[in-house]
């Protein structure tokens, strides 16, 4: 069977940027098989987790005030279905790391990663969480979250805006609809 | 046939948690199996009919009673804590209370048990009926009982309240 | 009389053939075929009518705060909760250390079990009813009342102080305001006479409760809705799980089906409050009617009977969410202020004030007896 | 000032006092605190205000300079300037017992020195963690990432603080336990949906009610302080951005101000017309988003949504004026780096009568609320003299009577020419720190209303040199941002780098109170009196 492109409703494909990432992803995919019928399961249940992304906001700094700004009326996050965010890492499906990463924070993080129950992912907002942002010198900065526990999109800016927090999140969207629930043979 | 099936199984349920409430070591435990076996018994009285009956049973034994009972568990020191076997003395106390208590009943359900095909027999009571009963001042009616027990628990209440007020 | 014309799209037909084709069976099969399809019926309906209620507090609340609420999934958004569902359904159940697993796992049920049994005794119809006690009043209070116990054990079982904090603010809450609840309902009792659903719709036929007891009930009305509101932890009442103070209060620690219970349970308490107090004060599934407008009564009863029930339901659920996102939160010690100075002593003056117009015949129905 | 040269002079005989841009007294680390009790308890004038308490590594030896103010006015200003003995072992008297706001300053210059303060009750280190090897503000700290490793293991909290008391004339360690030991105690924060960011609250609680609190801080501390020590004056600018970012622009403007001053550079009028309107369209937003974030801490979502709505025409003008939004990159040395827009007056004027329309809808929403009100009249009271204790300045300042605003005692750039009032309120409990930013959005407006049609022609940033070098000395600016007076200060020594500079910064004397006012309250009321102080972790944490 062959893997369709993934639609993500309202954007056409080609307006993603070239995602390399994905689309590696999508050879291995294509290369290793998919049965049909789990193939067709595995439609259903990707596009159920994909529109219903709760998020946990693991907001640090300056970035969590845009992540607000998304959340509130006028970007308004709720449209594509993530509008119930968590407090409690059990029932979050994916953590938004807003802001900068300071080494007493990072057994804090690792632990509330932990907590998280799968499938769970992370998306980290903002220079400081990616790589540490200008402050990468200092003594007290851990220069960058992919350091500490595994990162799926990567949302650029400081603070990114929130439309480009949208499209890190539509990002993740189109990741998890290449997911392999059934049909995966490691599980 | 429907009916004993059921009733078996509600016999089951109210004999397997009864055990295991008293002899469960954690007292929020205990409370939850005594729960089971109170819902399991407000069941019993569905299945005689008397509807009347097992709302109270809800409402009052698991609802009302041991909410409270589990909520003042709550409040005390750490109730998930294995509780410590007691002496020997109070446990062969206890057993004798145990063996008492069971020739209580046994005896009790021996006298009764010719009378079970016409206690049966009789229909749900009405809580119109009920309600007359309770407050009526006629023979065999409530009503002075009834107060007397409303005092008393008006009673318990200010005095619950004192104590509160002293702490 | 008007009720024997014959009404094409009530669903009481479908119950009444399935009794006439199953008639010829044995008893013990026929109640259990009967039971399963009622059982399934019922689960069925309360899934569906969680699946809705999230999706239309999702766009209700989105309209309140100048938003759009989820629009991306299907037509308008419609498939949300759909999707959340299959989501939810596969997310993993954490097994967490140092707990108590046996009260960790059962928390969950209790409060489902007691939202279906309630649920059950809710008319949303014409011969739509499962369970018709001759207490169906008592029956209501007492099985909700078993929910509460879901909300301590998990507290107490999560070894989570927030969580505790959130069950220990619930039992309180709940334990106050049930009082209320129950006392408003039986001023109504005491207005019908009854304890019984169907017998309580059929009652109010040409006048509905909340008017017939005029002040009394109205009284009883607001102060059903209000201990409603706060026994289901909603609105300005929801501090077992204050999201500012205690992340998730009671449930915190629970994690996919499990804590979708918790979510489903919550929707749920608010539509059964909403459908009780349909059923007790604005006529249940009862048309519109007016004594003597034949054709109107007629026009009226063309409505089924259960879009009669769930449109005054939604009216009473839409009002709790206006009400939720419009108010902050109370504090513990203003919420229990709230109950014991101000509602339960409103609500017992309210029980005698019914009770003397009952007897000295100043309800309306007593007092017009040719309007209604 | 002759007056209080004489007291001086009278308290302590060997005290040199130099007259630079403010009165600097420089005294023997034992006698400071004598010096200080002297001028607190000044009838006629009290310095009973302190603004800065900031540690300096001075090459030789470790020392600690405070700027002390009256609260009567705030304008007079004298710097207490001390060296430690020993800087193996740097010991200080503490002024914990003076000023409350010393308390928190001290563990933090203990942190980041190693200066130790002798009878504070409380001396773990503040930012970092108890195992931190290395003192990172001296100039000889070892930066090397091998001797302090990002662990992710998760350590336990120890109560337990060492401390050096004075008892009897002799200098004795010991411990202390911050709990009983039969404590119920709940972690608030570091990961929490309102402490405001990354602040950890360690509640001791009786019931509902709070027994005790310890503040944790540092989750988000980045050693702004210390990168600055290697970067040119403009590369630090955008530092204090990244400080209280909801004031983001004030924060700046204060940095420019003071390397301005230094340097002597004359700003075009323009460009303070620009700074000044662009500051208070900024404190507006600020307002805005301490009021959305109040309601949504008491429990009203819809409030938060609404506030969050009104931000955003704000952010919309930022966003045209120069492309950012929640940081604007607006302010430079001598300046500011974009000119407005050609539609930016009609814009703002345009926003003007909005925002005082939404003014009333907040009002009629939310400030008469019957649950409201009772969630915040005499909930978290705070008294003149704790206020003035500690440091609590911004609304939360004023609204327990204390005129504290900068921009009214100490005019800078051009608000010695607009007309505004300053919002005073004495009840100080959580209803009054809430009107007070509600009427101050209204006060702002005002401001700029005033300004906005009288923009000059001209330059918008004055030339300077390619490299910007500060001549030798210690320079101080004050200004007033959304949450309470910010403070810059640098120590120059003649590079293009400054030897120190540290940031007043106005969250942490607000979170330092949290412990006093939220004692007895309950835990709800906790969240809402934090909504109400209105803190900025990053703020704190530097």
């Amino acid at each position: 069977m062959e893997l369709k492109n993934v639609k993500i409703k309202g954007i056409a494909n080609e307006d993603f940027n070239d995602n390399e990432y994905l689309e590696d992803y999508i050879k291995q995919i294509e290369a290793s098989g998919v049965n049909l019928v789990f193939g067709k399961l595995d439609e259903l249940i990707n596009w159920g987790r994909s529109n219903s992304l709760w998020p946990l906001i693991y907001a640090t700094s300056c970035c969590g005030i845009e992540f607000m700004a998304t959340a509130a009326a006028h970007n308004d996050f709720s449209r594509f279905g993530y509008e119930v965010t968590r407090n409690s890492p059990r029932q979050a499906d994916m953590m938004i790391v807003c802001g900068t990463l300071v080494h007493k924070m990072a057994p804090l993080i690792k632990r509330v990663y932990d907590q998280m129950a799968e499938p769970k992912y992370v998306v980290v907002m903002g220079a400081c969480a990616i790589s540490g942002g200008p402050f990468i010198n200092s003594y007290h900065v851990v220069p960058g979250i992919d350091t500490i526990i595994p990162v799926d999109v990567y949302v650029p800016g400081c603070p990114p805006r929130p439309e480009s927090l949208l499209y890190g999140l539509m990002q993740l969207q189109r990741k998890v609809k290449l997911e392999k629930f059934l049909g995966n043979k490691q599980r | 046939m429907a009916q004993q099936v059921i009733f078996f199984i509600l016999a089951i349920i109210i004999a397997t948690f009864s055990i295991l409430a008293v002899t469960s070591k954690q007292i929020i435990r205990s409370a939850t199996y005594l729960l089971f076996v109170l819902l399991a018994t407000a069941g019993l009285y569905l299945l005689l009919g008397y509807n009347y009956l097992f709302a109270v049973q809800i409402a009052v034994y698991a609802g009302g009673v041991m909410v409270l009972f589990i909520f003042a568990i709550l409040l005390t020191n750490r109730p998930g804590e294995n509780i410590k076997t007691e002496l020997p003395v109070r446990r062969i106390a206890a057993g004798i209370t145990v063996i008492g208590g069971l020739a209580f009943c046994a005896h009790i359900i021996y006298w009764n048990i010719k009378r079970v095909g016409e206690l049966v027999s009789q229909a749900d009571i009405s809580p119109v009926k009920l309600g007359h009963t309770m407050l009526g001042t006629g023979k065999y009616e409530y009503l002075l009982p009834f107060e007397v027990i409303s005092i008393l628990l008006l009673a318990c209440i200010v005095g619950a309240i004192m104590i509160a007020r002293k702490r | 009389m008007i009720l024997n014309y014959s009404q094409p799209l009530e669903l009481d037909g479908v119950s009444k053939a399935l009794d006439t084709s199953l008639s010829a069976l044995p008893d013990f099969w026929r109640i259990l075929i009967e039971c399963v399809l009622v059982g399934v019926v019922i689960l069925t309906t309360y899934a569906v009518i969680a699946l809705i209620l999230i999706y239309a507090e999702r766009k209700i609340t989105a309209f309140f705060q100048a938003r759009y609420g989820p629009n991306r999934v299907g037509k308008w958004g419609l498939l949300q909760s759909v999707a959340d569902t299959i989501k939810i359904l596969l997310k993993e159940i954490i097994r967490i250390n140092n707990v108590d697993r046996f009260l960790f796992f059962a928390a969950p049920f209790f409060m489902v079990c007691a939202s279906v049994m309630t649920f059950g005794a809710i008319a949303f119809g014409k011969g739509l009813l499962a369970v018709d006690f001759n207490i169906g009043v008592l029956y209501v209070t007492a099985v909700s009342s078993l929910g509460i116990i879901g909300v301590l054990l998990a507290g107490w079982s999560s070894n989570n102080k927030y969580s505790m904090i959130g069950a220990m603010r619930s039992g309180a809450q709940f334990v106050s305001y049930e009082l209320s609840a129950g006392f408003a309902l039986m001023t109504i009792v005491v207005l019908t006479g009854t304890m019984q659903f169907s017998e309580m719709i059929e009652k109010q036929q040409y006048c509905w409760n909340i008017f017939n007891g005029h002040i009394s009930s109205m009284i009883a009305f607001v102060i059903y809705i209000i201990s409603g509101h706060a026994e289901t932890n909603r609105g300005p009442f929801d501090l077992p799980e204050a999201e500012s103070e205690l992340t998730a209060g009671y449930h915190t620690e629970y994690s996919g089906i499990q804590f979708g219970f918790y979510y489903l349970a919550e929707y749920l308490n608010m539509f059964i409050i909403a459908g009780i107090a349909t059923t007790v004060f604005l006529g249940g599934y009862m048309p519109i009617q007016v004594h003597g407008w034949e054709g109107f009564n007629q026009v009226m009863n063309y409505i089924p009977s259960y879009v009669w029930f769930f449109s005054k339901t939604g009216v009473l659920i839409f009002l709790s969410l206006w009400v939720r996102w419009s108010f902050p939160r109370l504090r513990i010690d203003q919420l229990l202020a709230l109950e014991w100075k101000y509602l339960l002593p409103i609500n017992l003056v309210n029980i005698v004030v019914m009770v003397i117009l009952v007897l000295t015949g100043l309800t309306l129905t007593d007092l017009f007896p040719s309007l209604f | 000032m002759e007056k209080i040269k004489k007291l001086i002079l009278d308290t302590v005989k060997d005290a040199v006092i130099e007259e630079k841009q403010i009165l600097t007294v420089t005294v023997s680390w034992d006698k400071l605190h004598l010096l200080a009790k002297t001028l607190k308890d000044n009838a006629e004038l009290p310095f009973d205000f302190l603004v800065m308490l900031t540690g300096v590594d001075r090459g030789e030896t470790l020392g600690v300079n405070y700027l002390i103010s009256s609260s009567t006015d705030i304008s007079v200003e004298v710097i207490l300037k001390t060296d430690a003995a020993d800087r193996e072992n740097p010991l200080i008297y503490t002024v914990t017992d003076l000023y409350e706001t010393a308390h928190l300053n001290e563990r933090e210059a203990f942190a980041l020195l190693g200066i130790r303060f002798i009878n504070n009750p409380d001396m773990r280190r503040f930012f970092l963690n108890s195992d931190w090897t290395g003192f990172p503000l001296r100039k000889d700290y070892d930066p090397n990432p091998e001797l302090n490793p990002v662990s992710i293991e998760s350590k336990e909290i120890i109560d337990i603080t060492p401390r050096i008391m004075e008892v009897d004339g002799k200098l004795v360690e010991d411990t202390a336990n911050i709990f009983e030991a039969d404590d119920y105690i709940i972690n608030i924060g570091p990961q929490h949906p309102s402490t405001h960011g990354v602040m950890h609250f360690r509640t001791a609680l009786d019931g509902e009610i709070i027994k005790k609190i310890d503040v944790h801080s540092g989750y988000i501390h980045r050693g702004i302080e210390k990168l600055s020590e290697n970067l040119t004056y403009p590369q630090i600018l955008h530092f204090t951005d990244r400080l209280d970012y909801l004031s983001a622009n004030i924060n700046r403007h204060g940095l420019c101000m003071c390397v301005e001053k230094a340097g002597e550079i004359e700003v075009p009028e323009r460009a303070q017309y620009i700074r000044v309107i662009m500051d208070e369209l900024q404190r507006i937003s600020s307002h805005l988003l301490a009021w959305a974030a109040m309601t949504n801490d008491l429990g009203a979502t819809t409030a938060f949504i609404y506030g969050m709505r009104e931000r955003e025409h704000i952010l919309e003008i930022f966003d045209k004026t120069c492309g950012g939004r929640l940081i604007i990159n607006q302010n430079v040395i001598g300046g500011v780096m974009f000119d407005i827009y050609n539609e930016f007056q009609q814009d703002v004027k345009a926003f003007i009568p909005y925002m005082r329309e939404k003014l009333k809808e907040y009002d009629r929403f939310f400030s008469h609320n019957v649950i409201a009100l009772g969630r915040m009249i005499g909930i978290g009271n705070m008294t003149k003299e704790e206020t003035i204790s500690y440091a609590v300045t911004g609304p939360a300042g004023r609204a327990s009577g204390w005129s504290c605003d900068i921009r009214k005692h100490q005019p800078y750039s051009i608000y010695g020419q607009v007309d505004f009032k300053e919002v005073i309120r004495t009840e100080g409990d959580s209803y009054a720190r809430y009107l007070n930013r509600l009427d101050e959005i209204e006060e702002s407006l005002h401001i700029i209303e005033q300004l906005i049609d009288n923009i000059p022609a001209g330059e918008i940033c004055a030339k300077t040199k390619a490299i910007i070098k500060l001549p030798v000395g210690e320079f101080y600016q004050r200004i007033e941002t959304a949450k309470g007076e910010f403070g810059v200060f640098i120590e120059s020594r003649g590079e293009k780098q400054p030897w120190r500079l540290k940031f007043r910064s106005p969250s942490m004397a607000l979170v330092s109170i949290m412990p006093l006012i939220c004692k007895d309250e309950k835990l709800s009321d906790f969240i809402g009196i934090g909504g109400s102080m209105d803190y900025v972790i990053p703020d704190i944490d530097r």
